[in-house]
């Protein structure tokens, strides 16, 4: 009874991200420029892969451990990453969305590490 | 029901390597050809060789892209400007 | 960059520590033979790496009660939260964004705790943090709703800021 | 295929290329032996060893172990079938078979392999010596990749651990396993703009434990009177311990394999002056 039930609780687990995966694509499709395309790709994809895992933890029990595992790395890393891309998409210069409106990040100073220089 | 999706990954490998024969920037080259050793080591696992797959996920997918990108790097310093 | 760090002896032990039980895990089906060869492992593995897993060592233990209930439950929350709106915006025709790149200020002093901040800002709704400079964090908004710096570290890293300041005293 | 070629007749060979690719790729699966359902609720090594053992068992039963038109050689040999955690001796008590030809039958195979691999790292090092600059990024990387690729560093380092302690029981072994470590340490390079391991220790941890391979083979040729021969108690299948020197070996090559990536990773990210422009 109680592994049915977990059976079928890992189901709508699984479903869940895989219609958050499914979202966070569309995101990317349909969004306009990098930084709006990386908001809908890290949420979507981080509790999508997060449910799935888990989902597939209680479906099959000698997993659990591992998925709950994959599931805070995964919460550990995919923020850093998606920070790593927008950063260095912004500095190299890629075109945003025109609509930009207030934009702190123009007036900031880049700090010049000693040897390096300005392109 | 392997067999269906074996044969999209097959597809999509195919076109990554087109893509990486064919692009004109060498960067899209390199990223395409790890995406080919991602699929291919897809493969190798449903081919029953867990062993090669994860060896071609970390050394062919992750560890020989970077080693590219950083010699495509530093090949890029020596060219002389007025080329490019 | 203020940076408080622990005795080498107490990052050692945390470092063993975390690392003996990641080795649990991984091996889950429990043998005593495992838990052995995971023993020697730890021990030497954090001899050679404890210097890169943390600063404050064994006081990050101490800070697992309020990571658990407290952080955790806001966070999910949260992340729900932001994964409807991404559902929301993704999902309607007109696609209502309104873009932009505002700055907030964080009173947090520790590397990690910015860190910690910045994960969590870039998890909840409409917002990715870009950049760091200092006590200053870029962040990008996808509907914003006030260009003021204050009013938006208040809008977007409140509920946050509290609890990590009371988890990294 | 030259550069003035016409680029019609660059497509249409590409078109048959892949034709012919994917009709051997059907062909090929279709040929395949199908496997019974698998059953995610055992661990990896066990899954491994009962899909491809008991499938083989009753393949053989069947009789439809062999393709068709060739007969097997032998009908009366006694078939066991082999269970996890109870059987000893399936090829040395690796869960694996692929493992035990690897590093026991074909052992000295696998020395040479790793000696290509240094021979490879050395070359790179001569092909990139020159005199060291630091190296210089266009800006300092943020604080968040700071800190961040050194929490997961640890993590990648603990895991990459676990695959080549492993390599005897589960799918992987001394060369995944180094890679993940070495993948860990270019996380570290990406993070700080000065990180600079200790390339003399790296050599040095590397040379011993190429060294501690040949020990190994060296006592097997004392003690069994043969190079690289088992002198241990294989065990049964599915411990920790089991599988005679398989263990050891794969450590040995794991190590040495991490140490000589990542010294291959350092010579490629370090910056040095060319001589020769």
């Amino acid at each position: 009874m109680l592994d049915a039930f977990l059976g079928w609780l890992g189901v709508v687990f699984v479903f869940t991200g895989v219609f958050f995966l499914f979202l966070g694509a569309l995101g990317i499709f349909r969004l306009p420029d990098v930084f709006n395309r990386l908001q809908a790709g890290t949420k979507a994809t981080t509790l999508g892969v997060v449910s799935t895992s888990i989902g597939v933890g209680l479906i099959a029990k000698g997993w659990i451990l591992f998925a709950v595992a994959l599931a805070i790395f995964l919460l550990m890393t995919n923020p850093i990453s998606s920070h790593a891309i927008a950063r260095a998409s912004y500095r190299v210069g890629v075109k945003k969305y025109p609509q930009t409106d207030p934009d702190e990040c123009e007036k900031r100073e880049w700090k010049f590490p000693e040897g390096g220089e300005e392109k | 029901m392997i067999i269906y999706v074996a044969t999209l990954i097959v597809i999509v490998v195919i076109m990554l390597a087109l893509i990486a024969v064919f692009s004109k920037k060498l960067l899209s080259a390199i990223i395409a050809s790890g995406f080919v050793s991602l699929g291919v080591s897809g493969l190798f696992f449903f081919l029953q060789a867990p062993d090669v797959a994860i060896t071609e996920a970390a050394i062919g997918a992750g560890l020989s892209t970077a080693i590219f990108i950083i010699a495509l790097k530093k090949v890029k310093k020596g060219e002389s400007k007025d080329e490019e | 960059m203020e940076r408080v760090e622990s005795s080498a002896g107490s990052r050692y032990l945390y470092a063993v520590v975390v690392y003996f039980f990641l080795w649990i895990v991984l091996t889950y089906p429990f043998s005593i033979h495992e838990w052995e060869a995971g023993a020697a492992i730890a021990l030497l593995g954090a001899l050679l790496t404890y210097k890169q897993l943390s600063v404050s060592g064994m006081k990050n233990i101490e800070r697992l009660g309020i990571l658990l209930f407290w952080y955790l439950p806001v966070f999910i929350w949260e992340m729900l939260k932001a994964n409807l709106h991404v559902a929301a915006i993704v999902l309607n025709p007109k696609m209502p964004i309104k873009p932009g790149i505002v700055k907030i200020k964080t009173n947090l002093k520790s590397p990690v705790a910015k860190v910690w901040l910045a994960n969590s800002i870039t998890l909840t709704p409409g917002t990715l943090s870009m950049d760091i400079d200092g006590q200053y964090l870029y962040i990008h908004w996808i509907k914003v709703k006030t260009k003021d710096v204050e009013k938006a570290t208040q809008e977007i890293a409140g509920s946050f800021e509290k609890i990590l300041e009371a988890m990294f005293k | 295929m030259r550069n003035d070629t016409p680029a019609l007749v660059k497509r249409i060979t590409a078109l048959s290329l892949i034709t012919i690719l994917l009709i051997g790729f059907f062909l090929a699966f279709k040929e395949m032996p199908k496997g019974s359902a698998v059953n995610v609720n055992q661990r990896v090594s066990r899954l491994y060893v009962m899909k491809n053992v008991e499938t083989a068992t009753k393949m053989m039963e069947n009789g439809k172990f062999f393709a068709k038109g060739i007969k097997p050689l032998r009908t009366d040999v006694p078939y066991t079938p082999i269970t996890f955690g109870k059987s000893k001796n399936l090829e040395d008590g690796a869960a694996n078979v692929v493992t035990s030809i690897v590093v026991d039958y074909r052992g000295f195979d696998t020395l040479g392999e790793v000696t290509v691999l240094f021979l490879a790292a050395t070359g790179v090092a001569m092909l990139l010596f020159g005199k060291e600059k630091k190296r210089k990024n266009k800006t300092e990387p943020s604080l968040i990749m700071y800190v961040g690729t050194r929490i997961s560093f640890a993590i990648i380092f603990l895991f990459g651990i676990y695959i080549f302690v492993h390599g005897h029981l589960t799918p992987g072994g001394g060369f995944p396993g180094g890679a993940v470590i070495a993948s860990g340490i270019l996380g570290l390079f990406l993070g700080k703009n000065g990180y600079k391991p200790n390339h003399l220790g790296l050599k040095v941890f590397e040379s011993l434990s190429g060294m501690a391979f040949v020990i190994i083979g060296l006592t097997g040729l004392f003690s069994v009177h043969s190079f690289l021969a088992n002198f241990l108690p294989t065990g049964v299948i599915g411990d920790l311990y089991s599988a005679g020197f398989i263990g050891l070996i794969y450590i040995a090559i794991g190590m040495k394999v991490g140490a000589e990536l990542s010294a291959v990773v350092n010579s490629m990210i370090v910056d040095v002056e060319e001589e020769w422009s």
